[in-house]
């Protein structure tokens, strides 16, 4: 492998990473304040880019313009979603936790399936084939906007979180929830709070991803197992841990596409989600014991 | 005669916390014995490594003769060692009847055989009454019953009753009391942790008071409780001074 | 009360073996081909679900191995399918004891995101390794009817295989259930460290529940080859994993009858609406099921089977439960 | 300001407390004292909402506060230091001090307070860039009382401040109790340590298995031999 191909794989792999951990944060946030493992994570992603490819198509926005309207689309999108589906799920059993988000997996599927058909669907503009060359590397401009955007979005989240009141209160729940509500933290509300964002984020990252990959109503299966392996890498919870965990996916997946089949590629995830299961179950970066303890 | 259960320098490390520091115990057969101490003082933690719920970090625990320290628990079950929990542990969704059954499949390998025992046992308990109700529904008190009936089911020579009368209003505690002096009776050894101080002193023969992970006192309950060891160590250095 | 029990029962039996006759139709007969089908493999799954208490998403797994194994002994070797069958038990449990190994003491959602990988690998490999598996082009089986063959030309024929298979399931979880394997199955599930306490070596168990598990799911995989005489690596597909854990959940897992329940209601609803509106809206029937699902886990977790209880509950003096309803209802 | 009547509460089936009833008077120290499980932490508990009662009323400050939740009574005054501290182990010692100003009541105080517990608790500011989880059990206990001031609480609960301290943590700790009642804030103190406890205090009431026992001014109680059976049975 001679450097020049060697500096390409890198750049591919840090951009592609950067969308991958977009993609996980949501995942990884609702998991470490709720303990719920949204198992329709992949569904919101969807969701995020059907809403974008028709801001785009049909209401002619700017795809990236398109995000304003992502967002908070998407923040309300999941406030429905946890009033009805998940707030009666908090605290039951893993069967129930599991499969009310698979049904709901299911339930979003179909629905797109229903409304928009099965049919693959890019957007094709002048601003989604533009590349940029920088001196003998060259990489794709939407690429390059959806890492920008995702540093750009794992940052203020990081802001959010450390330096405002209502980002430690999510922390402190994550942590200690019983502590937390003596701190005078309504959590049912930091619960809502939590869930409608990282929808939202999730609903960001598939936007961004409009530009490069083409929506479909499965299209949230190829990217939630991804997820899953960022997240379960990273340490389930771990915000830090996702960032770090996607960038990480995002090389692997680039370098072994190119030395094997990248038929395999998937294959590769897996195999590297399941030996971090048995080896070290909490992850690169997890956090040992901070579920609530039972005194 | 040799005891039935022999602790030798039994120590416990969770990383730096010693919680068990070189503790001796021998527990003879047929006996009643207390164990007791002040919050945190490793009651629960010793009780967890003789069960084989914790790795000890030295020394050796030995059941009639045999080594069952570091054990998995399944196995120190197997070699007569029952336990309850202190938080109890049903089997929500099965009947009364099924979870004594589970004890019993131990040493009876066909349900007709094991049903026999799991009845007898409950009759034993007072309990046969509530064979085909759930164990979820049954109330605390009955629950802790539950699982001291579970335990005795399997048929030990040794059980381990880890508080058994936390949580139970204070005219429950006799009848659990009289439960316990007739397991004994059958030939049963038991050694349980109990805060409830009432309850330890009127049924244990001999009492034992574990202190920062060590032995601190270790005779009759009236020696016990006039101990002025004890005494500080429930009460305060100063207040054993002063009175 | 009993005796109701056991009429109930012969007439279901009667019904089971009648039923298909009434009707010529192909439709309806693939309903109760399919029902007979999804109901074995639901059972299967049950064990590891249902009474061990592990979440797996996974059994598609089990059931491609079954599919392939059968059908690649067949047309490479040309095995019976019976005797392929077996074969691919056996693979299925080898690759269960692996997969056991990985994931026995994962807990719930963890455990089902494992499983879940563990199929999504083997559809990527059975996509890939075309010279073996043809790829994506899937397999195909020439349809050769004959007994040795395993392929009939009636839907009757394969309804009665179907039917056998899923009453010897049936009858094995029954006996399991009043077994010693049984209760210390629930037990582990209910409690796990409460099981280890009474001297059951969970992790043995479980993996023994895994392994049946993955033998019968293989089983009903090679009659699905036989059956249908056409695969692809989707077979593989989550989806699947997802229906078979749906049909015991929503008919009620942990029971008998509950597997069986669940895709006996869930089967025709869907494959009725396929049929009606498939053609004009896809999705419909996936739709259904997902909904179904959300709807019965948050208001019927225990299955359907649980609001039949009342109706064959032996009469216990519910005294001490009365009790404890109360104090439930005001925490 | 606290007025605690027929209180009944526990978790599932488990019963703990029977029938509690106490006052905390404004501007006093008062005390319960009690064996391990005689429901002291529970009652802790009751009061912060925590865990829902099954009987029995609270009234803080002459309104009835029982069925309201955790964060309301917070925004009232009535801060709880729970057992264990219960600090939050992956923030460091300031954003916990912070998190204890959460309450709305408190934020507009926010710095004067910050710079209250500094001066109270010098050993805080030192560590405040440190991760909380990453401090002593006797350090830890100081950031807690630190995180509870900063809610300028009314009443301030302490359950069991001194629990698994080195002794001279455990003086400091009664220092510091003395200090915050002269700063006017009225304290109920749980406690096992019941000899020093009982001299610092105005009233004190004894648990025992769920249920009020004794009660009386400390240094009364202090001299009872009953003390000493509800402790050790006979």
């Amino acid at each position: 492998m001679t450097f020049q191909l060697f500096v390409q794989l890198l750049a591919a792999g840090v951009l592609l990473g950067g969308v991958y951990a977009l993609i996980s944060i949501g995942l990884t946030l609702i998991f470490g304040v709720m303990r719920i493992v949204n198992f329709a994570h992949g569904e919101f992603l969807m969701v995020g880019m059907y809403l974008s490819y028709y801001l785009v198509t049909a209401a002619h926005m700017n795809p990236y313009l398109a995000l304003i309207v992502v967002a908070p689309g998407l923040y309300l999108f999941g406030l429905l979603v946890e009033m009805t589906v998940i707030k009666p799920t908090v605290g039951q059993s893993d069967v129930v936790q599991v499969f009310a988000t698979v049904g709901l997996s299911i339930v979003l599927q179909a629905a797109a399936l229903m409304a928009f058909s099965a049919n693959v669907m890019g957007l094709n503009l002048p601003i989604t084939n533009a590349l940029l060359h920088l001196g003998w590397l060259t990489i794709g401009v939407p690429q390059v906007l959806a890492f920008v955007a995702a540093m750009l979005v794992a940052a203020a989240l990081f802001a959010f979180l450390g330096r405002t009141d209502v980002g430690r209160a999510i922390r402190a729940t994550a942590q200690d929830r019983s502590a937390a509500a003596l701190m005078g933290i309504d959590v049912p509300a930091i619960y809502r709070l939590t869930f409608a964002l990282g929808t939202a984020m999730t609903g960001l990252a598939g936007a961004l991803l409009m530009p490069i990959y083409s929506v479909s109503p499965d299209v949230g299966t190829q990217f939630v197992l991804v997820a899953f392996v960022v997240v379960v890498l990273g340490g389930m919870g771990s915000v830090s841990g996702a960032l770090v965990g996607g960038l990480l996916i995002g090389i692997v997946e680039t370098f072994s596409g190119f030395v094997i089949d990248p038929q395999w590629k998937a294959a590769i995830y897996f195999i590297i989600f399941l030996i971090v299961l048995v080896v070290r179950p909490a992850g690169l970066f997890g956090i040992r014991g901070s579920e609530e303890t039972a005194s | 005669m040799s005891a039935l259960l022999q602790l030798r320098n039994v120590e416990k490390r969770f990383g730096g916390l010693l919680a068990v520091k070189d503790f001796n115990l021998d527990v003879e057969p047929g006996e009643i014995v207390g164990l007791i101490g002040p919050n945190g003082a490793g009651k629960t933690t010793l009780f967890s490594c003789i069960a084989g719920y914790h790795r000890i970090t030295k020394g050796s625990i030995v059941l009639d003769g045999h080594e069952i320290g570091n054990r998995p628990a399944f196995e120190v079950c197997r070699a007569g060692v029952a336990r309850t929990f202190q938080v109890v542990k049903p089997f929500a969704r099965m009947t009364v009847l099924q979870s004594a059954m589970v004890g019993a499949f131990l040493h009876h390998r066909d349900a007709a055989s094991a049903r026999r025992v799991a009845l007898e046992v409950l009759g034993r308990l007072h309990m046969e009454h509530l064979a085909h109700v759930e164990a979820r529904s049954l109330t605390l008190v009955l629950k802790k019953r539950l699982e001291v009936a579970r335990a005795l089911a399997t048929q030990p020579r040794l059980l381990l009753l880890d508080e058994v009368m936390a949580g139970l209003s204070p005219g429950e505690v006799p009848e659990l009391l009289d439960v316990i002096r007739s397991i004994n009776a059958g030939g049963v050894t038991v050694l349980f942790v109990e805060h409830i101080m009432a309850a330890v002193m009127t049924i244990a023969q001999r009492v034992v008071v574990l202190h920062g992970g060590e032995l601190l006192a270790d005779g009759t309950p009236a020696e016990v409780s006039r101990d002025p060891r004890v005494v500080a160590a429930y009460l305060g250095e100063e207040y054993a001074a002063g009175a | 009360m009993r005796a109701v029990k056991y009429l109930l029962l012969v007439l279901a039996i009667v019904a089971a073996a009648v039923g298909p006759l009434v009707t010529s139709n192909s439709f309806v007969r693939d309903l109760w081909v399919l029902v007979a089908m999804w109901g074995a493999v639901a059972t299967a799954w049950n064990l590891i679900g249902g009474y061990a208490g592990g979440l797996s998403l996974g059994h598609a797994a089990f059931f491609g191995i079954g599919a392939y194994t059968s059908s690649l002994f067949y047309l490479d070797l040309h095995l019976s399918p019976w005797l392929g069958a077996l074969a691919g038990g056996v693979v299925a449990m080898l690759s269960a004891l692996v997969i056991g190994f990985i994931t026995i003491r994962l807990r719930g959602p963890f455990f089902a995101l494992a499983t879940l990988a563990f199929a999504a690998i083997l559809g990527i490999a059975a996509t890939n390794l075309t010279a073996l598996t043809h790829g994506a082009e899937g397999m195909t089986i020439p349809f050769a009817p004959g007994l040795g063959h395993a392929i009939f030309a009636s839907k009757l024929d394969y309804y009665y295989v179907a039917l056998a298979l899923l009453l010897a399931y049936v009858a094995l979880t029954w006996w399991i259930s009043v077994s010693r394997f049984g209760y210390y199955l629930v037990a582990i599930r209910e409690n796990e460290d409460a099981a280890q306490a009474l001297g059951i070596d969970a992790v043995r168990v479980k993996l023994a529940a895994t392994l049946l598990s993955a033998f019968m799911t293989a089983l009903v995989g090679s009659f699905y080859a036989q059956y249908r005489l056409f695969f692809e690596p989707s077979i593989f597909a989550t989806d699947i994993s997802v229906q078979i854990a749906l049909f015991a959940i929503i008919g009620g897992m942990g029971t008998v009858w509950g597997p069986l329940l669940g895709a006996a209601i869930l089967v025709p609803v869907t494959g009725e609406l396929q049929s009606w509106l498939g053609s004009s809206l896809p999705g419909i029937d996936a739709f259904v099921y997902g909904a179904i699902l959300v709807l019965a886990i948050l208001f019927v977790p225990n299955g359907f089977v649980s609001l039949l209880r009342p109706l064959f509950a032996a009469k216990h003096p519910p005294a001490a439960t009365q009790q404890a309803a109360e104090a439930e209802a005001k925490t | 300001m606290l007025e605690v009547r027929g209180l009944a509460a526990g978790y599932g089936e488990n019963a703990v407390l029977f029938d509690v009833s106490f006052d905390v008077p404004e501007g006093s120290l008062t005390v319960i004292v009690g064996a391990n499980a005689a429901g002291k932490t529970t009652t802790c508990r009751a009061i912060s909402g925590e865990i829902e009662t099954r009987g029995g009323t609270i009234r803080f400050g002459g309104e009835q506060i029982e069925r309201e939740p955790s964060n309301r009574r917070v925004e009232r005054g009535l801060v709880q230091i729970p057992e264990g501290r219960r600090l939050f182990p992956f923030m460091t010692v300031e954003e916990n001090l912070l998190l204890g100003s959460y309450a709305h009541r408190a934020r507009a105080a926010r710095q004067e307070a910050l710079d209250e517990v500094f001066t109270l608790l010098p050993r805080v500011a030192e560590r405040r860039r440190q991760l909380a989880g990453s401090l002593s059990g006797g350090e830890q206990s100081m950031v807690a009382i630190g995180r509870g001031l900063m809610a300028r609480p009314r009443l301030l609960v302490m359950d069991e401040p001194t629990l698994g301290l080195a002794p001279i943590f455990v003086e400091r700790t009664f220092e510091i109790v003395a200090e915050i009642r002269k700063h006017g804030v009225t304290v109920l103190l749980v406690e096992q340590n019941v000899k020093r406890a009982l001299s610092l205090c105005d009233r004190a009431y004894v648990l025992e298995h769920g249920q009020v026992v004794m009660q009386g001014a400390g240094e009364q109680l202090l001299g009872d031999e009953g003390l000493r059976r509800a402790y050790l049975g006979m």
